[in-house]
């Protein structure tokens, strides 16, 4: 039964255990095939421990260039005594199965086809020193796989090369194992399945990168100079590639740091220095995850209160509580739009696309400081930790805009001025900064009652009226963040959506055409609170559904928060949850069951 | 009113609004205090930058300094406030003020890791053993023992928070008396020209909480039971002073900016710069509820958090953009290695 | 122009200095006018420090019952120079003002009738001692009251007598200057406003008492065994009734005690502590305001998750950040209801009345027990600090529910568990507490994901399923938790309020029939998330009016989230907050604007 | 299989589940040496409570006393759930693990409010200078100078979290290494006999993240920088053996249980009833890098919260109705107050 040949439309599943080095070995693959110019994506699917535990890297090849996860694995390499058993058994018929000799399935379902190979034999062979041997088996898989699915092998040693720049002899036994796999595999497999890899020109000028590290990276040209942070997966990668960054581009000539990185005892005090520096004129930012913002919420209010502005990446993982921390969630969002008791309302921003995570790693600072309050980007593990392709990032498309600050000479001029006063109408005031020298230049900063001129007030009126300024300032603060992008228009039917549900909605709305043929606009948000495009994209269709990674559909439950009441009847929830990247088919399988309900 | 200081201020410069707190409260002598130090070293009040918890105490700067910007924080948190607004601008001088509620009991995570890195920063314990502003239920410096006016007895152990801060590796500890003007004046002037962390817990009785008998942070037991070490004067940097003891009566003590801080000893052998010797001390009370006020630790020239961050001379909150954006060229590199 | 008299039916508002024994006093008056059987009402506002600052105490008489705040001021007492004039100039025509001879408002408004009285020459006269007169100065008024009030003097003596029954000397200096003042003014003044308080048959039996203490008095009935507990106004004086109560009513006959009280070093630990307490059996409470419930955030996720039952009074005051410590306010609702990072919900309490808060007291406990999960019972300001009367408390209708515990005995017949099983189809598993003497007994409670056994897990579908079970608990526990309740039916327009607006809505909707014609039927609810009957009480309304304490409509907020989406066009928020307690006033004009708008 | 206990269980009974930290990781051998102990003393492993908070050193509990209740609470919190569970049922036997993270960065305030309680609750800290779980960032506990594998240096000093303890009046500390069997196993049955807080700061090495030349919490820096002061011996109160030593060669230190720890001397001068000589032994390093190990201080007498609180003997949790709840004579007498 020969098979038609299915080429760059298939998704391999790598399971390992957790510290044996795979890691290297998939990083490998994945760029191999980039370099082949085949759209591609990663996804690692590790436990929260530090080795040991099964692992599961998936790569998807995508001849139309979906990233998304594809919920079904096509061609599994399992290398996990420990979970042979169950990775096999999930396989459906016509998938592959490249397997270690050793753990050869007891009773694989039908419709398989099986491969197996000698791995610790091809490893001996390729690594003479028998303690090294360990870490260069999980190359040979990578040769084999070339030479299953016509991998070219010169690009595998050229990703090899890469990988192992800094450390030579690495390089070269990581070569000898590939090597090794290919001729492994071309000497006693006999190819069956139709699973094939295929040059094509995709990719051009393209990087390969997390989210984390495109973050970082722009932050490191939002002109950060403060970094406050607390250890926690998935926000570590972060911060530690910005530390990486800033000691490369940040030093003085004279080897001093324009910047400051201070690790904080926790994140209640990650956030407070960040709220200090940002009292006292720092761009200061912090990333943490979901145990961090709730320890942050305290000083979350008075960023809001005392208009203080602040940069907070939240790479959101599993929750409630510690949940599953190395899973991907949005369960986030509706807990950091209202973050802090009273009437509190937090700036999110929602990227999507790891280029996004490098624009809004700058323009954070830029909205922080022009809108004076706490800026939370809702980042999501999925998307900050795993590798995807991107266009180059894009330089920032102007100066820093460091919002309204008067100095020295403006005070002269002025004779004075009130820190809260809403002198031009768009809610903001105006702002000194600690040490100006000018004796005018003097405000107390308080989470208690104030008046304009931040003096001490207990005064109704003067509370409702300051509070009623912070209600304007944010939603004059609608149009001024990163407007929702439009798929459309034209449908009767929306779909709404953020961040890195992104990637299986794109594929889901192909998927609804091409097996249904229901046309929708998408509305992909990127900021609440939300723009006016959001109103009227309700208003523009007949019923709107919105994706969200999360057990309670907090981002409908903003959007119906934000609405006008006569379009709630309009919305959607579509919500899901099980700490695995959004696929395309659960979005389309859950749309299509609410159409189909009478 | 006074004469002009060193760059032509006077004291009304350095005041700041009315007090609002009780008649009496010893904070309002500490904000006098305050005041006081910052006009005889002659710092301009636009360089300084108050910082501080919640508390009775912590309401306290809006009564000193309203030339000096000022962030009145969130309860027990501080320290991380001061370290973020220091790291921004190492200019700034930073004067956080606390309480015994603020530091000792919701903050102390806080404090000590304030302390361990020595960010340069006088931290001043408003320290009555009570929650003022909540109406006087005990702090976790109160004494074992002690009476509240209902009544009630603290069972537990205090927290010196002078020894804890030795123990931790504080630069600069010294207690005092808010009722200590001399003693108080002194040690706030060489505080503030410590280079690093400067903790100085001040005994300030609350006098609508914990000023009656049976209370050990009152006016009346400070006056039975203060315990000074050494009698302090302090010469700063910019005076050429001479100061003549008899031999083994005194000690000096040179700081950073080479001001000096002078001790009469009034106990023999006790050394502020010796660790060891004053946790002991600190350890072992002479005798029964003395309150041991003085300078009792200082080590002038260690490194400070800024030293430890090596960060460039300017503030860094305003560095123009060439500095702290790189160019396009960088951008290129960076993306080129993700290639 | 004699005008007609006005009978127990107007507000005294007497303005002091904090810190200067008028506690007292208006203690006394209030319960003078209690005692001759006359609805009343007192409410303090004070300012967020110890001594000096402005003080007002309003107490309101009403003849038919009302209790809520009254905006109008009918009679001041004006004893602070610091307030005089302003507090003179914001009366009406009509009203009348009581002064402090020195103290002689410099233009008071046309229409007022005004009183002099030389206090201190009184209160010299009636307290030889030089150094105590400060104190008894404000009995004085008082006393002039009394006389101008024709409040009956016995009463006033009685009501001194009372108040100072552990002082006697106090109590002698004390009636001698109540005294005075009457005969102070007797001698000089002429009655010509036309205030009368005259004695009715209203308050038999009933008691006067604040809210913190009646939920300190339920707490004791419930069998409160673990308080841990940081001071925070407005709900310190919770925890400290409780701890009286249980020093009195809860010693062994050794003197040991049956209960512990964990002062605890701050907000995270009072939770941890009530956390770890309730996971180990006890009945484990904590009280607090929005500071320490934002502290709290990460706790009350762990809380939810790993489904420890936990009790916890918020006494919500004036946010955002620190706020107006001393005002009163519902601005909790909504970031409480999702308290913590990830999908987390938790049960809110929302009592009303001061009999509630007993009843919730140790109502909050069995809840908190039965469905396994923390309780946050949401009080404020006005309800927990001001003195409201109320119907002597009812003892609980039945033994305690401690829920789902298997003991010894079970085990052995079960032969084990499973903890986190809905083997009762209601979401509940069964727990088993530390040192069950059972060697299956044990199970391990965790933050991270866990299967039914309560061992960890990471696998998709097993953390799915809980997390449906935990969503399916809390929509059981709908009808568990207080219902609401209706005043109606019959009328098109509906109100929906909670809490302490409850006694404003009561006044608003006789001013809406009054004066309006307009019938509304009202609905309060008394927990979150909703039962049944609050989308009955919706459907069966045209347009639905929320009453809400807070800027942002959160009452609202939380009802539109749970509504049926077709239903939500009838909602419509009312909301209000500038820190004092609700009037009627305001929810009526409120209301009317929005009625009138086209 | 192992010979039965006192209470006729065998170690088995006192196993938990499968370890997934790393191989060779120090927190295993902690594990097994707890095993021991309780085994040892005989004690019902339902007795137990297990605490812990967030980390690998938190993950443990998981992998020993399998029969016995846990509690794998949040990052930095455990003592708050420990104090918690303890004042429900005073019965419980705390046993609390941590990591230098989870008790000296983000748990540090909490840490010095248990000790300041004195809760019965032996406290371990699993000290590896690094966080683990999150892939080997410095802890508060790192050396000043020591190396991450990246090169990263540390600049800050450390928190000796047992010099810290006895400052503040911990009642039983010691410190020890994951690799030191015997003295571990007689510490670790001294400090569950011990009748308010015991902490331990056990050097148990991070073969993953904090193992390498650099590092001082590493196996290799411990062979060469461990410095016991005591050879440990314990006496459990059940057994009645009597342990001879020349005069003045060793102490023995009578717990409240009646139970016995055994110090024969290695350290002349060092008795760890001493506070004060202790601190002072604590501050000075005798030499560069030594790390002090064994039974630091102790004092086996001093009341307990449970004493402070003065609880009934029974645990609260489990208190019948009748004695929790008030009749309704006490709701009519309360009522009547407010009348
Ligand atoms: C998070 C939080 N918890 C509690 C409070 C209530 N509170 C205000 S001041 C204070 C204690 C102040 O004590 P201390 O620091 O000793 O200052 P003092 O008033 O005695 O000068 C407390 C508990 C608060 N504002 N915030
Ligand atoms: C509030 C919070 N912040 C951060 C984390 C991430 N985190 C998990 S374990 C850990 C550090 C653990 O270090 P340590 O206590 O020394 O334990 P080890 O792993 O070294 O044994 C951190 C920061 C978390 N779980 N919760
Ligand atoms: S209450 Fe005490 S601490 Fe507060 S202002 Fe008054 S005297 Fe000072
Ligand atoms: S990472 Fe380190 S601490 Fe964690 S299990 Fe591995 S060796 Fe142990
Ligand atoms: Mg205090
Ligand atoms: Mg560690």
């Amino acid at each position: 039964m020969q098979r038609a040949p299915i080429v760059n439309d298939f998704a391999i599943r790598v399971a390992t255990a957790n510290g044996s080095g795979s890691q290297s070995s998939n990083t490998v693959l994945l760029r191999a095939l980039f370099q082949m110019g085949i759209p591609v994506s990663g996804k690692n699917l590790f436990p929260s421990n530090i080795a040991g535990l099964p692992t599961w890297y998936t790569i998807r090849l995508s001849r139309r260039g979906y990233v998304a996860r594809k919920r079904e694995v096509d061609l599994l390499v399992a290398m996990n005594p420990a979970t042979v058993a169950e990775d096999v058994a999930a396989l459906r018929p016509g998938a592959a199965v490249l397997y270690d000799a050793p753990l050869r399935p007891a009773a694989p379902p039908a419709g398989l086809t099986t491969y197996a190979l000698p791995f610790d034999a091809l490893a001996a062979a390729a690594c003479p020193e028998a303690r090294l041997r360990k870490l260069v088996k999980n190359m040979c898989y990578v040769g084999a796989l070339a030479w299953l699915l016509a991998v070219e092998l010169e690009e595998v040693e050229r990703a090899i090369a890469r990988q192992f720049s800094a450390k030579p002899k690495a390089r070269e036994l990581n070569l000898a194992a590939a090597r090794a796999g290919f001729e492994g595999a071309r000497a006693s497999l006999v190819k069956e399945d139709p699973f094939r890899a295929e040059r094509m020109d995709a990719n051009l000028g393209e990087l390969i990168v997390d989210g984390n590290t495109a973050a970082a990276a722009g932050a490191l040209f939002g002109g950060v100079t403060v970094l406050a942070w607390y250890p926690i997966t998935p926000s570590s990668s972060l911060a530690e590639a910005l530390i990486g960054y800033l000691g490369e581009h940040r030093l003085a000539p004279d080897g001093k740091a324009t910047y400051a990185v201070m690790q904080a005892e926790d994140e209640l005090a990650a956030l407070g220095a960040v709220i200090g520096a940002g009292w006292a004129g720092a761009r200061a930012m912090t990333a943490t995850s979901g145990p961090g913002i709730s320890l942050m919420s305290e000083f979350a209010g008075l960023g809001y209160f005392a208009e203080i502005p602040a940069v907070i990446w939240d790479v959101q993982r599993v929750g409630p509580s510690t949940g599953l921390p190395t899973r991907t969630a949005q369960g986030d969002l509706l807990s950091t739009a209202f973050l802090s008791h009273g009437d509190t309302r937090q700036v999110l921003l929602l990227p999507g696309t790891v280029e996004e995570c490098f624009e809004l790693g700058w323009r954070a600072f830029d909205l922080a400081e022009e809108l004076q309050t706490p800026v939370f980007v809702l980042s999501d593990l999925d998307l900050g930790m795993n590798n995807w392709t991107a266009a180059p990032f894009t330089y920032p498309d102007g100066p820093m805009r460091r919002g309204k600050v008067l100095g020295k000479e403006e005070l002269d001029r002025l004779g004075g001025f009130a820190r809260y006063r809403d002198a031009d109408g768009d809610g903001v005031g105006w702002r000194t900064l600690p040490g100006t020298p000018h004796p005018a230049a003097a405000y107390f900063t308080r989470g208690t009652g104030h008046d304009e001129t931040s003096a001490y007030s207990e005064d109704p009126e003067v509370f409702e009226r300051n509070l009623a300024r912070l209600s304007r300032k944010l939603d004059r603060a609608r149009e001024l963040l990163p407007a929702p992008l439009l798929e459309g228009p034209g449908a009767k039917v929306g779909i709404l959506a953020c961040g890195s549900s992104h990637h299986a909605v794109v594929e889901c709305r192909d998927q609804l055409r091409e097996e249904r043929g229901l046309e929708t606009d998408y509305l992909r948000v990127r900021a609440w609170p939300f723009a006016a495009a959001v109103r009227e994209f309700v208003e523009a269709h007949e019923r709107v559904y919105v994706v969200d990674q999360n057990r309670d559909g907090q981002l409908a439950a903003l959007l119906t928060l934000d609405l006008p009441p006569g379009l709630v009847p309009r919305v959607r929830s579509l919500a899901h949850l099980d700490g695995l990247p959004l696929d395309a088919r659960t979005v389309t399988e859950l749309l299509l069951a609410r159409e189909d309900q009478p | 009113m006074s004469a002009p200081n060193r760059i032509g201020l006077t004291v009304l410069d350095y005041r700041g609004g009315k007090s609002t707190l009780c008649a009496g409260c010893g904070h309002n002598a500490i904000s006098e205090r305050i005041i006081d130090a910052v006009y005889e070293l002659g710092i301009e009040p636009e360089r300084v930058a108050k910082l501080s918890g919640i508390g009775c105490s912590s309401k306290s700067p809006a009564y000193f300094l309203g030339r000096s910007h000022a962030f009145n924080g969130l309860h027990g948190r501080m320290p991380s406030l001061a370290t973020g607004a220091v790291l921004a601008n190492r200019r700034l001088l930073a004067l956080g003020v606390s309480g015994d509620g603020d530091t000792a009991s919701i903050g102390i995570g806080q404090f000590v890791h304030l302390v361990r890195r020595n960010l340069p920063i006088l931290y001043v314990v408003e320290d009555n053993g009570v929650y003022g502003l909540t109406k006087g239920q005990f702090s976790a410096t109160a004494d074992t023992g002690s009476r509240l006016k209902t009544g009630a007895v603290n069972p537990l152990p205090p927290i010196d928070l002078c020894a804890l801060a030795i123990q931790l590796g504080a630069t600069f500890v010294g207690r005092s008396f808010s009722g200590d003007k001399r003693q108080l004046s002194a040690m706030l002037q060489a505080a503030i020209s410590h280079r690093g962390t400067a903790v100085l817990d001040v005994i300030s009785p609350c006098v609508t909480f914990n000023d009656h008998e049976g209370s050990t942070k009152s006016y009346a037991w400070m006056k039975d039971h203060d315990q000074p070490l050494q009698e302090l004067g302090f010469v700063p940097a910019y005076a050429d002073i001479a100061v003549e003891y008899p031999p083994g009566t005194a000690l000096e003590v040179k700081l950073h900016d080479g001001s000096r801080l002078t001790l009469r000893k009034l106990e023999e052998d006790y050394d502020p710069r010796d660790r060891a010797r004053a946790m002991q001390r600190l350890l072992v009370p002479a005798k029964a509820g003395e309150v041991l006020t003085g300078v009792l630790y200082v080590d002038p020239e260690a490194p400070t958090y800024l030293d430890t961050l090596g960060l460039v001379e300017e503030p860094l909150a305003t560095l123009p953009e060439e500095r702290v954006r790189p160019g396009r060229e960088v951008l290129g590199r960076i993306v080129g290695e993700l290639r």
